[in-house]
Formats: C-alpha cells, sequence, structure tokens
C-alpha cells in the first residue's frame, strides 16, 4: 500500500517538476503560476509522502504551504499592478 | 527494493534545479518567484527529514515572507531589471568564481560523506534534560525551545525586536512617528479584496491551531505567528487595513510583550523556584503556553512591520 | 490484507494521480496562458481533491480527516481567486 | 545513499550555489536573495546533524532543529535590516548600486 502511495506521489512530483519547467519559461506573469502548481501539485504529494513515512501532523504543514502560496501570489500580483501603473488613487 | 530513494533523489534534484534558476534568473521578479518556489520545495525536504516544524518556518519565514520582503523592496526601489550591464563582472572572474563556490560545497559534501556512523549524539541526553527543565509539553522541539535553551529563545526574539528598531530608524528623521508606506498604492480591485476577507479569518484561525497544537504536535509560536503576519500582510495588500503608525501605543505594546512577559516569568522563577527561568513543575506547562501566547502576538506583529520598512514621508491616503 | 476502505484509497489516489497529468498534459499542449492556468487551475484541484479523499480513510484521527477536507476547501478557495488576479495580470499585460 | 545523506549533499550545493551569486550579482536584492539561499544551504547540511540523532532510538534531534528554527527567524530579521538599507541607500545615492566606485564618479549613468 505505501508503494502505492509513494509511486502516486512519484508520479505528481513528476508533473509538477514538468509544469514548473513550462510555467518557469513562460511570461513573467505566467511564472506566477509556479507557486499555485506547488499549492496544489505539492500539497497532494506532500500529504502523500508523509502518509506513506508516517511523519506527524503533516496536515497542519499542508494547511500553512495553502495559505502561503495564495499569499505569495496576492503579493506577486500586487506588485505587478503597482507596476502596470493602474489608475493611481 | 523501495520507491522511497528515487523520489527522494528526484526531490533533491528538483531543489537544486529550482535554486539554480533563481540564481541565473534574469531580473528580479523571476527569482524571487524562484525563490518561494524553492521555500516550498525546502519544506518538503525538512517533511523527509521528520522535521514537520522547520519545514513549516521554512516555508512560512524563510520562503514566503523573505519573498514578500524582497518583492516589495524591489518595488520600491523602482528597480525590477539588474543594474546597469557594465556592472556585469568579466568572465575570467565568473570562472573564478564558480571554481571557488565548486570547491567550498565540494569541501562540505565531502565533509558529510566522511560523518561518522553510526553518528553520536546528545539527543537522547537533550531530551532528558528537557523533560527534566519541567517542561510538560508533548512536542521535543517546542519543549527544547522553551526549556532547554529558554535564553536563546528570548534573546532571539529579542533579535526581532532590534531588528525593527533597526529598520525604523533607517527612515528619514522627518518621518519619524509616522507610518510605514502602503504595500500597495492603487485602489484594490474586488477578487483581491474578497480573497483577502476570505483567507484572513480562516488564516488566523490556521495560525493560532497550529500556535496551539505546537505543544502536543508539530507547530508552536513561530510558525503560528508567521502565518498570523502573513494575513495581517493580506489585509494590508487589499487596502483593508494600513500599516498602523508606528508611534502608536498598541503596536509598541505589542511587539515588547513576548519577551517582557518571559523576562518577567523568568525572574519570578528566580523568586518561586530557585532559579531563573526554573518554573515550577506542576505549572510549567500552562505558564509555557502562556508566555508563548505572548511571544505569538510579538512576532505577528514584527513580522509584518519589518516587511513593511521604515516610516514613510509620504503616508498620506 | 487488502480492504475494502484500501481499495477505495488507491482508487480515488489513481484517479487524483490521473487528474494532475491530465493538467500538465493541458499545461503543455494548450496555446495561451489563460487556457494553460485554465488547465492547471482546475485539474490539479480536482486532482488534489481526490487526493485527500483518498487520504481520509488512511487518517489516524478524525480530526486529521477533517483537515485534510479543510485542506482542499482552502486551496480551492485560494486557487479559484488567485487565478482570477494572476489572468487579470495576464490580460493587462498583453495591452 | 540515505536520505540525510542526500540532503546533505544538497545543503552543500545550495551553499555554493549562493555563494555564487552572493559574489557575482551586481543588485543587492539579488544578493540578499543569494545570501539567503546560501543560508538555507547552511541550516540544511546543519539538519543533517538533527537527524544524527536517529541512531539513537530517535527519528529526529530536537536541539539542531529548535536551532534551525532559530536559525530561519535570526536571518529573517538580519535580511529585513539588509533590506530597509539597501532602500535608504538609493534613495540618498539615487543609485541602486553597493560598488563604492559608481559613486565617485558624479554622472555615469543613472542606474535608476
Amino acid at each position: 500500500m505505501n508503494e502505492l502511495l509513494l509511486a502516486a506521489a512519484g508520479l505528481i512530483l513528476f508533473t509538477v517538476a514538468i509544469g514548473l519547467a513550462r510555467v518557469l519559461r513562460g511570461s513573467e506573469v505566467e511564472r506566477l503560476m509556479a507557486v499555485q502548481l506547488l499549492g496544489t501539485g505539492g500539497i497532494a504529494a506532500l500529504l502523500l509522502i508523509a502518509n506513506a513515512t508516517s511523519v506527524p501532523g503533516v496536515e497542519d504543514v499542508a494547511l500553512g504551504l495553502a495559505l502561503l502560496a495564495a499569499f505569495a501570489t496576492i503579493a506577486f500580483v500586487n506588485l505587478l499592478d503597482a507596476d502596470q501603473g493602474d489608475a493611481e488613487a | 527494493m523501495s520507491l522511497l530513494p528515487y523520489l527522494d533523489i528526484g526531490l533533491a534534484l528538483l531543489v537544486v534545479v529550482v535554486a539554480v534558476w533563481t540564481i541565473a534568473a534574469r531580473d528580479l521578479f523571476t527569482s524571487v518567484v524562484g525563490y518561494v518556489a524553492y521555500g516550498l520545495l525546502l519544506a518538503f525536504v525538512w517533511i523527509r527529514l521528520y522535521a514537520p516544524d522547520v519545514a513549516l518556518t521554512e516555508a512560512a519565514v524563510g520562503g514566503g515572507v523573505t519573498g514578500v520582503l524582497l518583492i516589495t523592496a524591489g518595488k520600491r526601489l523602482g528597480a525590477r531589471k539588474n543594474v546597469a550591464p557594465e556592472a556585469q563582472p568579466g568572465l575570467a572572474f565568473r570562472l573564478l568564481t564558480g571554481v571557488l563556490a565548486a570547491l567550498v560545497a565540494g569541501a562540505l559534501g565531502a565533509v558529510i560523506l566522511m560523518l561518522p556512523d553510526p553518528p553520536p549524539s546528545l539527543a537522547p541526553e537533550a531530551a532528558a534534560a528537557a523533560d527534566g527543565a519541567g517542561a510538560g509539553l508533548g512536542n521535543p522541539i517546542t519543549a527544547v525551545l522553551m526549556s532547554y535553551r529558554s535564553f536563546d529563545t528570548m534573546l532571539e526574539k529579542m533579535v526581532l525586536i532590534l531588528a525593527v528598531v533597526g529598520v525604523w530608524s533607517v527612515g528619514t528623521d522627518k518621518a519619524w512617528g509616522g507610518a510605514p508606506a502602503p504595500f500597495r498604492r492603487p485602489k484594490p480591485y474586488a477578487p483581491m479584496v474578497f480573497l483577502a476577507q476570505m483567507l484572513a479569518p480562516v488564516g488566523v484561525l490556521i495560525g493560532i491551531h497550529i500556535f496551539w497544537t505546537g505543544a502536543n504536535a508539530p507547530g508552536g509560536a513561530f510558525q503560528g505567528g508567521a502565518l498570523l503576519a502573513a494575513m495581517w500582510m493580506v489585509t494590508m495588500m487589499a487596502r483593508l487595513a494600513e500599516p498602523p503608525r508606528i508611534d502608536t501605543q498598541r503596536l509598541r505594546l505589542a511587539l515588547v510583550a513576548g519577551p517582557a512577559v518571559f523576562l518577567i516569568i523568568g525572574l519570578a522563577g528566580k523568586v518561586v523556584a530557585g532559579s531563573f527561568f526554573a518554573y515550577p513543575p506542576a505549572l510549567a506547562k500552562p505558564i509555557i503556553l502562556f508566555i508563548e501566547a505572548f511571544m505569538l502576538l510579538s512576532i505577528a506583529a514584527a513580522l509584518p512591520m519589518l516587511v513593511a520598512g521604515p516610516p514613510s514621508e509620504r503616508a498620506d491616503q | 490484507m487488502i480492504t475494502l476502505l484500501d481499495l477505495f484509497s488507491i482508487a480515488a489516489i489513481s484517479a487524483g494521480a490521473f487528474f494532475f497529468f491530465a493538467g500538465t498534459v493541458g499545461l503543455l499542449r494548450f496555446p495561451d496562458a489563460l487556457t494553460r492556468m485554465h488547465a492547471l487551475a482546475k485539474a490539479d484541484n480536482v486532482g488534489l481533491g481526490l487526493v485527500a479523499l483518498g487520504l481520509i480513510p488512511r487518517a489516524e484521527s478524525a480530526l486529521s480527516a477533517l483537515k485534510l477536507i479543510v485542506i482542499w476547501a482552502l486551496v480551492l478557495l485560494s486557487a479559484a481567486s488567485t487565478t482570477q488576479l494572476i489572468g487579470r495580470a495576464l490580460r493587462r499585460g498583453r495591452k | 545513499m540515505t536520505p540525510s545523506v542526500l540532503a546533505g549533499l544538497v545543503g552543500a550545493t545550495l551553499v555554493g550555489l549562493g555563494l555564487y551569486g552572493l559574489i557575482l550579482h551586481p543588485h543587492p536584492l539579488r544578493k540578499l536573495l543569494a545570501f539567503n539561499l546560501m543560508g538555507s544551504g547552511v541550516f540544511l547540511v546543519f539538519g543533517i546533524v538533527a537527524r544524527r540523532g536517529a541512531a539513537a532510538g530517535f527519528r529526529f534531534d530536537p536541539v539542531p532543529q529548535a536551532m534551525v528554527i532559530t536559525g530561519i527567524v535570526v536571518a529573517f530579521a538580519a535580511s529585513a535590516l539588509a533590506v530597509a538599507l539597501i532602500l535608504r541607500l538609493s534613495e540618498e545615492s539615487s543609485r541602486v548600486t553597493l560598488d563604492p566606485e559608481a559613486w565617485t564618479k558624479p554622472d555615469s549613468g543613472d542606474a535608476k
């Protein structure tokens, strides 16, 4: 059973790696998706690996990661907005 | 034959490739995006080392908050591209640096490969000492942080406060006492405000939860405080809240609350239990949680202030 | 010994892994940034949901099972909104 | 190869990479980022010491882990201070560089 979890984690991690390679080569804005990619795929792989190796309390770490991924994206978009010279308030 | 070693190697390669990307990226924005991704990936490595506490801290402080600090600074610097090309060092210099870096990395790697096996460890003694100091906490890491190294933990919180003082004092004289520049000049738009409104309460709940479970499971004041700090910054980015003026009483009280409470209780320990930072064993857990709660407050206040930077003269709006 | 619950976990996690795979295929094959983002945001979130679902029977306690659901809900919320933010930035960048 | 040795080697590589970036990048914020990268490599190498407690019947060694957490927070505090200094420096000199040569020349290109 554990091997199956690890296999699934490996597959997901592999798709995340491919996705990262694709996204990071894209345009400036597209690169932001890298964080999102790790926020979903990364968390899935993390949960699987942790379950298979029985690390305690990983749900909390995953919760934290999910929050941080959103936080980082907001900060980056914020910067891009400022950069585009939005209608200054 | 297990799959795990292959997974580990894949993960290690991924971390190194993303790290190379952040160093090689052409502009600051790209490299900071890479750095945040790298922070999240590094959290995986720490999970594999059975260190979820460190994983969470690395992702939160090392990746997330540091990334936002750098990106905010980049925006304020107004230079998202590299400095003038003539500042680029020549090929010979680059080669030399590469060789030096490779040598350092190689030496470190060799040391790691040559570590004795089975390794010497003080872990049992340390854990016993942590227990002996009367900390009735289930999480050995929090127990160590709180009792075995009380001085260190407190001094490190002081480092945070000193850094806040340092950042504030870098501002101009005219701006002293004012508020740091807002995280965002333009008016926010609906989806961002929505996300901040939804995320912040959930995030605060999760932050407090992680602080609370920290006594028995991975988590603690650092991790919880970093998440709370991130949520405060989210509300400031959506302009649901503004950075406070640095001369507000409440802000300053929040900043010093953690170390102050720690110090007072430490001194009380001298009187009640006979030595500095000694707690009566029966009360150890409630006392430690009490101290940690104030630490949480101080960390949650200090991190956003560090990111927000010195007070700004143009703190209008 | 494989129980019925294990079978359920295996099925859900395999399906989840498949959706991640599909999402990445979309990411590689779709022609422009907005559609690529669409593939990423939709397929990966279904994938995470299925993985979380598959891990629920293996959770240590009811609380950690609940947390798995909360993680998924949180990622859904943040993915839906941040995709909107990135999409807007993309569209403005093109002008 | 055990996970801890592998992680240690990753840490060593990160230290090398960070050092390279720290020396070569002309942009001060990029230098700072490289420095942070190097720092996390150091923590990882140090963390291998944490895993070494495994042989003594522990899955981890709490003391070094606690120190790594402290280190991460202190590194962040130092970075924040460095950012504030860089911003003030660029404000005063209207240039984004740490190169002292660039300031002695009165108008050698506007880096800002």
